[in-house]
């Protein structure tokens, strides 16, 4: 696949890209750089602990954020989706994980109660994949554009999403 | 990269054969290969191993805490009659559904409960594997037991005997009294900050009143919820006093509650619950008993 | 006195006392008993029935021996591996002789399962393959003999056995695969049925070096008799000359017994238990046990063909002395097998063709040498 | 012979627990593999939710029969950085040596059942041999055999028992002893380099994209171990080297295994040596705030991340559980196109499925 030493190489360049400010760590570079591309959608960068960081993604720029993320910063591994479910949302976080600058991002995407559909990502990370299966079985996240949305845990007759907190076994 | 050397891969079979051969040349010529005969041979345990629990029924206070934080709930409190020691509670444990994870010995405040190197526990029947207050009773073996946890001597208070003087604060050297008024009462009392305590018995040295008693406790390292009481709704009946099993609570009148009577006279100070935090073990079994919901435990349902 | 004269005796003996019971019940009745009494002892004493007597008692003793021998095989395997993997192997079941009895008590508990045929299976074949399998192995063991004079012979002149018994011996080993093929394919499992062809190609590619090999030993022999073989080799033990010979016929012999660098048609990790997966009971029983007396007889014929034979220092029978080294050969199986992992079938197929067959090729070629040029 | 597809699983001796990966042959060779997974659902990140802090230690220890003190100690991770506890530095370096323990341990069963898998039995009995040693130092130091219930939030259960240190060092030159042996038994063997090198390759840009961690990563030529790259607890302290290996083959991933465990003996002795005095416990609050912890530590098998979003009360509001296997083997199709169905169980074998931590 000539599209990964591609993508080795653009990740480098991604990061030398963003124009530097003296003596601005890696971590605001890659918020700065997030916040500028998507301007609109993306907020709530913070840095959690040194080579943690956090930022909220709408859902209708996801996919964009999730290619930018892979392509020009350098996150080639996505490490978890996790699907929390609170009272008011759905919260998808993305932990994704840069083998080049050793940085891990936290993104947040959230969903609405009655409408839990999020973009598809396993075509930016084939690890993606699985994942989503796993959300959906067991918390009902739908992935648009997911190349074979089924059941992956449960059996595929089971009607409930059992990690819910409206489940009641 | 001291000791390592990456082997180069070479030879067909004979150095795995020789590995092999010098294997067999030992177990044929020693006699015995590396094997334990189950039944007639035994491995040594560690003396922590967590196999079957025991009890000691004298040490034992039925706080029911091993039944709190069992994360299987297979253990209950079941209530047993003894010729010494009267009618008490005492906790059984269903080994069918134990996890054998140790909590129950680890929580327990007087350290009555233990787990022995006993691992064969399977029967025929599952109703068999269900072992009452009785079934683990053992009352010797903690002689035999070297616990791990710490015993600590620390000042626990007897409100009624105290005057508010302040000596016990005065004469701390690590300053870890210091005297709180109760509220909506008139007294103070010394509290302990026990994290930083000592054990150095210069408070109960102190006291002209002997209200302080150096009492040993064990380290506890479950963070157990602690009753707080609501003045105004305890009534005084001293129900929770009766319930607790590290006698933690007594009643006490407390003076500046009393109510103001018609002519400006004042009636008799109302009873109240204190609390001996030292002591407290964190069951939850005075909240229980409270009608009146006097007592907040956070964390233990009804 | 070898086994044929040893059996001749005592049916003769049997003979002459039962008709001679005959003869005197005979004196008592009336004429036409004792005319039928005459015929029939006069049959039993004819040359022909003497001679089909003996060599009926005969093969039963060779086969019971043999059993025997397989139980101490399975002993020696279940013992050996035990020790070279760090366990104690069979020990309860007959505890003073070192768990001897563990085999037949294994036998009996298979004796007593149920006998399953799976539904879909095709009936015949399934029924027949074990019937096969255990046949032509218990029939190599009929040829092997233990000695000059314990075997399964013709007449009572010494020496004068099946006179192809060698030849014999390397046929009814190759029969297997086709029983194997039977049951892979009859059991209608695709697992099986990839055992089979496994073992089908395998068999195949590793029955021609077998026989080259072999052959050259005949050809130094000049005879297809096992009391020649080892006779020619009073002077010098083949595996000396034809050493290239000896290692690829031991090879070849791991490959046709099937133990593990070669075990591909019951490799169990990938084909669960591959071609015996559906046989359950008895059946497998037989199998388990068959592999035993091919395991034993491979050992038997590479003793017989490259290392002596019964022949060594008097103290010991000569009996004794082809079964030790027989033990020794198939101790040497058990040590490289435990030693090393299963190879894949392509890598087994190519080591068969390419490296086995030129070698016993070469080998073949060094014994017409030594032979023609007379140093042998 | 006609295309056809084979389970191999869920009762089949190639699947180390209860999952199923159907193949589809062409004679001998694969044309396409689909693993199934979820037979041993048990619903732990649910149970979770209803249990208090504490009493998910021991659920956490059945997440991976293998390797379960990783998964304990991944989840007091989680909870100290949920509750921002600091845990005393002589419980750190415990954990730290515990966990190299159990790596090793965990790694030795991987050996034996990749040794299992190939048909050489040896390997088999002498690696659980001698995990044995191992699982007797665990338990003299944890008390039990397989779930071992030590870590605590905020410390350790126990603190050493006499002659642990000296039993340790005697184990650990034991187990270095040992590690010679193998590489005779499997290095030494041409079977074994016939069985391994060259087969079921993984490219190094395959292995990120599809989320491959760990030994099986490390073995493609990625340079990332999070003991060294996101360091906790102590490992900063610690010298040690991140074994890694070129090929991406089954070669190459049984090689970076028994790299590793020679690292981990390294670090069992320094942790010995630079183990300080003072206590191994403190008492963790009851109750978490409302906010999220991370703990990501580096499990035998890959990178296993935990994700826990606690809402003021004494139990998770949620509790997220990344099983490094389980991504690992949905990359399983991938490697398996195109080689031989027995190189299926040098593959699998190769990747070290644990179907506990998988299905959860």
């Amino acid at each position: 696949m000539s599209e990964g030493s591609e993508r080795d190489s653009t990740g480098v360049v991604g990061i030398e890209k963003a124009p530097s400010r003296i003596g601005e760590n890696p971590e605001n570079r890659v918020l700065r750089a997030l916040a500028e591309s998507f301007p609109r959608t993306v907020s709530g960068g913070t840095q959690l602990r040194p080579g943690v960081i956090r930022a909220r993604v709408d859902r209708s720029d996801l996919y964009s954020a999730c290619r930018t993320l892979r392509d020009d910063l350098g996150f080639e591994h996505l490490t978890m989706i996790s699907a929390v479910d609170y009272e008011d949302r759905f919260e998808i976080v993305y932990h994704i994980t840069s083998y080049q600058s050793r940085l891990l991002i936290e993104l947040i995407s959230t969903a609405p109660k009655d409408d839990p559909v999020v973009d598809s990502v396993s075509s930016v990370w084939g690890g993606a994949n699985w994942q989503e299966r796993e959300s959906y079985d067991l918390m009902g996240i739908v992935f648009n554009s997911h190349p074979k949305l089924e059941r992956i845990l449960l059996p595929k007759d089971v009607l409930y999403h059992p990690l819910r907190k409206d489940f009641r076994g | 990269m001291d000791a390592r050397q990456r082997p180069k891969p070479t030879g067909i079979v004979l150095k795995p054969m020789r590995r092999t051969g010098k294997q067999l040349a030992r177990t044929l010529i020693l006699g015995k290969p590396n094997t334990v005969l189950y039944p007639e041979e035994k491995l040594d345990l560690p003396q922590i191993y967590r196999g079957k629990h025991v009890l000691d029924f004298k040490k034992c206070i039925g706080c029911g805490n091993c039944v709190l934080v069992c994360p299987n709930d297979c253990m209950w409190l079941e209530k047993v009659e003894d010729p010494e020691l009267g009618k008490i509670e005492r906790p059984g444990v269903d080994l069918g559904r134990c996890l054998f994870c140790g909590f129950c010995a680890e929580v327990c405040p007087t350290v009555a409960l233990h787990m022995t190197t006993e691992f064969e526990l399977a029967d025929r029947d599952r109703d068999n594997l269900r072992l009452g207050p009785l079934d683990i009773r053992d009352d010797s073996f903690g002689e035999t037991f070297i616990e791990e946890r710490q015993k600590r001597l620390v000042p626990v208070l007897d409100l009624s005997k105290c005057t508010d003087c302040e000596m016990c604060a005065g004469e701390c050297p690590e300053m870890c009294i210091a005297m709180m008024p109760i509220e909506n009462t008139d007294r103070k009392k010394p509290e302990m900050n026990l994290a930083k305590c000592l054990s150095h018995g210069k408070c109960a040295e102190a006291c002209p009143e002997k209200a302080l008693t150096m009492t040993e406790v064990y380290e506890s390292y479950f963070d157990m919820s602690e009753p707080d009481l609501v003045l105004e709704k305890c009534s005084g009946c001293g129900a929770c006093a009766r319930k607790c099993p590290s006698e933690a609570i007594y009643m006490l009148e407390m003076p500046g509650t009393e109510k103001t009577l018609k002519g400006g006279k004042k009636g008799k100070p109302k009873k109240r619950a204190v609390f001996v935090l030292e002591k407290c073990v964190g069951c939850g079994r005075c909240h229980k008993a409270c009608r009146f919901d006097a007592i907040d435990m956070p964390g233990v349902r009804k | 006195m070898n086994l044929f004269e040893f059996c001749h005796g005592i049916i003769h003996w049997l003979v002459d006392l039962v008709n001679n019971l005959w003869y005197w019940l005979g004196d008592f009745l009336p004429w036409y008993f004792g005319d039928l009494f005459t015929a029939i002892g006069d049959f039993a004493a004819s040359e022909g029935h003497l001679l089909f007597m003996t060599v009926l008692v005969e093969s039963v003793v060779i086969i019971v021996v043999a059993l025997i021998n397989v139980l101490n095989f399975l002993w020696i395997f279940r013992k050996l591996s035990g020790r070279i993997l760090d366990f104690y192997g069979p020990y309860y079941v007959g505890y003073r002789i070192g768990g001897w009895l563990q085999n037949l008590a294994d036998g009996v508990k298979l004796f007593t399962k149920e006998i399953i045929t799976p539904t879909k299976a095709d009936r015949l074949g399934f029924l027949l393959a074990p019937v096969i399998f255990v046949g032509s192995s218990v029939t190599i063991l009929a040829v092997i003999p233990l000695s000059a004079n314990f075997g399964l012979s013709t007449t009572s002149e010494p020496g004068e056995y099946v006179s192809a018994g060698a030849l014999f011996a390397l046929a009814a080993f190759s029969i297997a695969p086709f029983a194997i093929l039977l049951a892979g394919w009859s059991s209608n499992n695709k697992y099986t049925l990839i055992g089979g062809m496994r073992s089908a190609a395998q068999m195949m590619s590793y029955e021609i070096p077998l026989l080259l090999a072999a052959a050259s030993v005949f050809l130094l022999a000049g005879s297809f008799n096992f009391v020649d073989i080892v006779d020619a080799q009073h002077d010098m033990w083949f595996f000396i000359p034809l050493f290239i010979g000896f290692v690829v016929f031991l090879i070849c012999l791991i490959a046709e017994v099937e133990i593990i660098p070669f075990d591909l048609p019951e490799a169990e990790a990938e084909l669960v238990e591959g071609w015996t997966t559906e046989y359950g009971g008895m059946r497998f029983g037989l199998f388990y046990m068959t592999t035993a007396v091919r395991s034993y007889a491979g050992g038997a014929l590479a003793t017989a063909f490259f290392l002596g034979g019964w022949q060594g220092p008097w103290f010991v029978p000569d009996e004794i002395w082809f079964l030790i080294k027989a033990y020794i050969v198939y101790t040497v199986f058990m040590w490289l097998t435990w030693s090393v992992p299963r190879v894949r079938i392509d890598q087994m197929l190519v080591f068969g063709w390419r490296r086995l067959l030129p070698l016993a090729v070469l080998n073949l070629l060094i014994a017409a040498a030594l032979k023609s040029g007379g140093w042998l | 012979m006609a295309e056809m597809w084979i389970n191999m699983g869920p009762q089949h001796p190639m699947t180390h627990g209860l999952w199923n990966l159907r193949v589809k042959i062409d004679g001998e060779t694969i044309v396409a593999a689909e693993p199934e997974v979820g037979y041993l659902h048990r619903g732990i990140e649910k149970i979770c939710e209803a249990r208090t802090y504490p009493q998910i230690i021991p659920i956490a220890d059945r997440l991976c029969y293998g390797s379960s003190l990783t998964w304990s100690h991944l989840y007091c991770l989680t909870i100290e950085d949920l509750m921002d506890v600091e845990v005393p530095e002589r419980a750190e370096y415990i954990r730290v040596m515990a966990i190299e323990m159990q790596r090793i341990a965990s790694h030795l069963m991987w050996l034996a059942a990749y040794a299992g898998d190939l048909g050489l039995a040896v390997g088999f009995t002498y690696t659980m041999r001698d995990r044995e040693v191992l699982v007797d130092l665990l338990q003299a130091l944890t008390g039990s055999r397989l779930t071992y219930n030590y870590p605590r939030i905020g410390g350790v259960a126990h603190d050493l028992p006499p002659d642990f240190e000296r039993d340790t060092i005697r184990a650990v030159q034991y187990m270095e002893m040992r590690l010679k042996e193998y590489e005779d038994l499997f290095d030494g063997s041409k079977i074994f380099m016939m069985r391994n090198v060259g087969i079921g390759i993984l490219r190094k840009e395959d292995g990120i994209n599809l989320g491959v961690t760990g030994p099986s990563l490390r073995a493609s030529g990625v340079d990332y171990d999070l003991r060294k790259d996101m360091p906790y607890s102590v490992y900063p302290e610690m010298d040690f080297e991140v074994a890694t290996h070129e090929d991406g083959d089954c070669y190459a991933r049984y090689r970076v295994r028994m790299d590793e465990m020679w690292e981990s003996c390294r670090i069992i002795r320094q942790a010995l040596q630079k183990m300080p005095k003072g206590r191994w416990r403190i008492v963790a609050p009851r109750n978490a705030p409302a906010g999220t912890g991370l703990g990501r530590v580096e499990d035998p098998r890959g990178e296993a991340v935990m994700y826990a979003v606690g809402d003021g009360t004494d139990r998770p509001y949620r509790l997220k559980i990344r099983s490094p296997i389980f991504v690992t083997v949905s990359a399983a199709p991938k490697i398996l196109v195109g080689y031989k169905l027995a190189d299926v169980v040098a593959i699998m074998g190769g990747l070290d499925m644990c179907i506990g931590e998988n299905d959860r």
